[in-house]
């Protein structure tokens, strides 16, 4: 069944303006995003892992939003959001010095640890292995990382899909009642904003003003549902006005267009305006799990078209055209970013399996509570 | 020295631990100016301001999400569901997202969840109802059930300061039913810890909240009848505090588990199967149970009567029992 | 907290464009409805019984919608539609006969039951008596009566809101289904518009093209929130462009709109062309439930508005005004109604208690599982 | 004859009941071209369309109450959860709306929830679940778990067939691993009839689903060291069919009760209670529960490992009963 009635999104694109630090962190990031998606689909395939959720094609939004941020605005992703995560754990500048003028560094990057243990720790993550931020017991992107000397603050996603927009309104409101004049950006899918908790978390943003950015990664499918399926609107972000809060539907593929907007609905959300309903359009460039059997359902045509969409190489290809950069720094950022990713995953996959005794680690931070768990037999705590 | 009702109780604790932290803040329908479908929070709001004192919008999935975001910022949300039928509309967001945070990437989750429950008032199938049961069989979660004014507040308090999710529930028949004398200070009662109400020798009765008084009125009359019974409060459901349990079935050899949820895997199941493995060898009759018949509750006074365990049927029970 | 915001509704109104048989049974149902409201009210002010939910201020709204269904259309109502389910239970031909010319008796007529006994089974059902329509075992309002040789489809309520907007959906879903013409009204206040159930149900029916109509009975407070902490859009029909489905907001007041804007509803209902988000904007004439302080916490001269805006008094001004009714005719229609629900009212009390076996009745329909359920000891089924 | 799978008897159920009865209709996310995630439906949207096989957009909780509305004129929908994981997120619906229906007002409410659930595949904390005690301390829905291919097939007829709510749970780890050879033939399981699966005199094991294969290799391995098991497959969990369980209790005088939903306030305790009650007289040892351990089920397979209930922990736990 084709995702239908959308129209064809515009004419290639160009990051024309756009600051040159940004674009070339964006690149990286973007780059860094892609070759790890390229690794993982690759050992999917041969099924050196279970499943992969590829972001190709979510990059130019992941990243060009996420790079909208300052310390300490707080992110929530999902399953597609890998740019994201590391545009905001990440001091780019310190992982490819090569590639970074000096001045490229912000005063974030700063703040941030070391970007390679970060890196690592993520791989290892993905594998559930020892070294992960979850040590094996949870998957992929289903864990957070709130460390405000680190100037992040980042909430991962549970399966629910859905589930966590009341989550980053939470985080919202919690600087409204701070009084400072930071933002949270929260990710979804075009298919779970047809749940419940969309609704009542963007209610809320808009009854309470919440500082909260929610944008729609519009790929067309949900899964196996084509979009035509998913809701009936001629685009999401007319839902906005039904909660008082600002919408806007922009081109995925147009680094600039997100990057802009992003930035509009971060200074709403600064200056106490609101929330804003961001939704960016993508092309559908994979299945929905590698190897699913869910590409093969949309039709070849469109399909082809999606692949011709490729918002990284049409980013490059602006570059190009306006003399951002040239084939040869393009071909090295590739290169490194490709060499970082290869690295870090090979080492994770030399790290030891997690500690038999993680699967029965606490269900309760320590306290009263957690004693009290502890006292019980262990038939039941299976301590 | 005044006495102070359930509910004020409860009341109290909400403006003692908002003064003590200005982290702590509340969360509701209808909480603000009109302090709550129970006014549990009269006076808060004036106090506290908006943004302290939430009224939400009519949502409860959407309240509860937005309070695990403020709890993994550092912020204390103390939610409100208008009645605890309701929570089960928030029902996601407590099992997957709150319970399991902490187990699957350690961010504490310092938040409670307050369930106005029970029945009594003839208020019909959907504000009668008592989940406990299906928050005790999700890990991660604390669940407790004051029965008393004293641990109305002292319960509420310990709660707001652990840093774990805590199901509160409050019993509205007791609200304005139950009051004590409770004096000045800063009243905590340690969470997962059950109590010994009544002392006894010949049965022991578990049960919280509501049924836990018509428990102490059955073993008076039982008293009257030359039967000793002692009673246990549980107040804390899970964690369970097994040792205060056990160490009083053992020593009666007959146990009867009260609660108000309906029966079939209400909570009374899980105590009987820890009883019933644990104390086995000091089982002198079989493991009973009185609770709801498997019904929603019915809306007139009389048919909802004729279900409530209360004091006759419980007293019946332990005739039978003591005989056994 | 003053319901802000909203402009005042528009000077009085005149049914003007309505059949003169509509205006004549509108006017029956409207004061039945309000006679209903004020025994009970009474009641409850001397605490003769528990709670009462007032409906007055909905009648405009509730009768001008649903009678512009036919036989075996479905209403699914909350607790302020007393309106509605007396127009769709009752011949009022036949209850009040002095009232209506031979001519007034619809189709839908023929098929209805005597309307005396439906009115006496509903008294006896909202004072939890052995004649209600669930024996004693739900309140008010809280219950169905599925009837299709009566021409009647009607789903009540459970008490957490929102939860029935799904539930019409299914009902419009089984007419698509059976692929006959027929429409599905469901009612819901504003305030539970904040409910996940509503987005995901009108989702669907924008989806599927359901033939629904959600009249919101926007009473500007839920319980003691007024509509500026319950949303920030500007008409909650702006949220209609959002699920891709028609979006129409009246003024509750005028039951030529109300009337108007539910025809056109149903048309497209019928015609294949989907859901319809109609929202009327009512007084707030009362508080929540009778006694319970909700309605002193509105400003007095907000609160002294709205009980000037009495719909029910501008209708009847308008039949004055336009020569549809003289006032003896409007007195009689006053005083009949009151006769009847004061008899019903009467009757129902003098009824029996439910009896005790009620309390344990099934929980399931005749089959395999009711039988395997009334094995089990009696400890568990209560039997 | 070919055999058929346990996701095949479940696609054959679909079809057959489909075929039979018109009002019978599919809703669910990705199960119409897909054929849902499990291809339970594959092929059935070709043969009836889009009203009868429906692709809901992605929500559970309003595909639930649609599911009921239509229920209440006539139609028998058959609504899959993509995982049993997400119906967390339409829980109101059931619990409230769904299942109360038919008391409150006796319309009755044909309708099945298919919950493709259970751990195994190391598919971590939200793909993993095991919500059965939920459902069944809920008055009024039928609650059932097949754990062979024949029983798949036969107890989804009937479900389909019956004018209650039935939650139907699926075990995924069983999908593919369990096949039979079914036969031809309008195949019906009773609701609400356990199965003794192996007579035993020592012992009795109550299990379902994926446990209770486990629990099957148990029970041989304790052959083999010359204890005799007996091993009651209890398929449908609520109503319970108390006449088979009690009768094997009685004779064995030990009970093991095996499943892989998380123990506290799991469904076995309530097993544990009702033969603490009524077989008290002929128990011979204590009520034992193999179960999971309080805590979400890990990602990682090996930690995933050490905590589901298999054969190792369910013939250990044989071993110490038989001892007793
Ligand atoms: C509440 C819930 N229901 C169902 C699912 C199963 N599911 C997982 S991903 C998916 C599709 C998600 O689509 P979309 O939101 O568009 O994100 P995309 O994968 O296209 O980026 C579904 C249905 C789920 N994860 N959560
Ligand atoms: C899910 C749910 N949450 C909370 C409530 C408690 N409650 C009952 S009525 C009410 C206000 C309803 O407001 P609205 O929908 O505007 O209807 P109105 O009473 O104004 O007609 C609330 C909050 C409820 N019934 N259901
Ligand atoms: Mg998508
Ligand atoms: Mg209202």
């Amino acid at each position: 069944m084709a995702a239908t009635k959308r129209s064809k999104p515009p004419p290639p694109l160009t990051p024309a303006g756009t600051d040159p630090k940004v674009l070339r962190r964006a690149h990286f990031l973007m780059r860094l995003s892609r070759a790890w998606d390229s690794r993982f689909e690759a050992m999917a395939r041969v099924g050196r892992i279970g499943r992969w959720y590829s972001a190709v094609g979510n990059e130019c939004t992941t990243v060009g939003t996420a790079l909208a941020l300052g310390a300490n605005d707080a992110i929530s992703t999902v399953h597609r959001d890998l740019g994201a995560v590391l545009t905001t754990y990440l001091d780019a500048t310190r992982l490819a010095p090569a590639l970074f003028p000096a001045g490229d560094a912000t005063e974030w990057d700063a703040l941030r640890p070391p970007p390679q243990s970060l890196l690592d720790t993520l791989a290892s993550q993905v594998f559930g292995r020892r070294g992960g931020f979850t040590r094996g017991v949870d998957r992929s992107f289903h864990y957070g990382l709130v460390k405000p000397d680190w100037g992040i603050r980042h909430v991962g996603m549970i399966s629910h899909l859905g589930s966590m927009i009341p989550v980053a309104s939470g985080l919202a409101l919690a600087n409204l009642q701070d009084g400072n004049d930071r933002a949270v950006l929260g990710f979804i899918g075009e298919g779970a904003t047809s749940q419940g908790d969309f609704h009542e978390a963007l209610n809320l943003a808009g009854v309470m003003k919440l500082p909260l950015i929610l944008v729609v990664e519009n790929n067309r499918y949900a899964f196996s549902t084509p979009l035509a399926e998913q809701y009936a609107c001629e685009k999401l972000s007319d839902r906005a006005p039904g909660y008082g809060i600002a919408g806007e539907t922009v081109d995925g593929l147009d680094f600039d267009a997100v990057h802009a907007a992003m930035t509009r609905a971060v200074a709403r959300a600064r200056s106490g305006e609101g929330a804003t309903l961001l939704e960016c359009m993508l092309p559908r460039m994979r299945g929905h799990a590698e190897g699913d059997g869910s590409y093969e359902l949309i039709p070849p045509a469109e399909r082809e078209e999606y692949l011709k969409q490729d918002p990284l190489a049409r980013f490059e290809a602006a570059l190009l055209a306006r003399g951002q950069a040239d084939a040869a720094r393009i071909k090295e950022v590739t290169e490194v970013t490709k060499a970082i990713i290869e690295d870090a995953v090979e080492r994770a996959l030399l790290t030891e399996e997690p500690e038999l005794a993680e699967a029965t680690r606490p269900v309760f931070a320590p306290g009263e509570v957690a004693t009290a768990f502890a006292r019980q037999s262990t038939e039941v705590t299976g301590g | 020295m005044a006495e102070t009702t359930y509910i004020d109780a409860i009341r109290r604790a909400l403006g003692e631990e908002m003064e003590r932290d200005a982290n702590v803040f509340l969360m509701g329908q209808d909480i603000a100016a009109f302090g709550g479908a129970f006014r549990a929070s009269k006076g808060l709001f004036e106090k506290y301001g908006r943004l302290r004192v939430i009224n939400t919008p009519l949502m409860e999935s959407g309240a509860i999400g937005a309070a695990l975001g403020a709890a993994l910022v550092g912020k204390r949300p103390v939610l409100e569901m208008q009645f605890a039928d309701f929570v089960s509309c928030g029902f996601n967001q407590i099992v997957n997202n709150v319970a399991k945070t902490y187990y699957r990437w350690e961010a504490p989750v310092p938040m409670v969840i307050r369930l106005p429950f029970g029945g009594g008032a003839g208020a019909g199938p959907f504000h009668s109802q008592s989940p406990e049961a299906w928050f005790a069989h999700t890990p991660g979660l604390c669940v407790v059930a004051p029965s008393t004014p004293r641990d109305a507040l002292g319960m509420l308090k310990a709660a707001v300061r652990d840093p774990n999710p805590v199901i509160y529930l409050e019993h509205r028949f007791l609200y304005r039913r139950e009051k004590e004398d409770l004096g000045e200070g800063d009243l905590l009662t340690p969470l997962g810890r059950a109590h010994v109400v009544r002392e006894g020798k010949q049965v022991t009765v578990l049960s919280w909240s509501w049924t836990l008084h018509e428990s102490l009125a059955a073993a008076e009359e039982l008293a009257k009848e030359g039967v000793s019974v002692e009673v246990v409060d549980l107040r804390t459901l899970s964690p369970l505090d097994e040792e205060t349990i056990f160490t009083s079935v053992r020593k009666t050899g007959k146990v009867l588990i009260v609660h108000e949820a309906t029966i079939t895997a209400g909570f009374g199941a899980e105590l009987a199967a820890r009883v019933a493995d644990q104390c086995f060898e000091h089982l002198d009759g079989p493991v009973r149970r009185v609770a709801y018949a498997d019904r929603p509750s019915p809306y007139n006074k009389k048919l909802e009567q004729s279900l409530l365990p209360g004091r006759e049927r419980i007293t019946a029970a332990l005739r039978k029992l003591a005989r056994y």
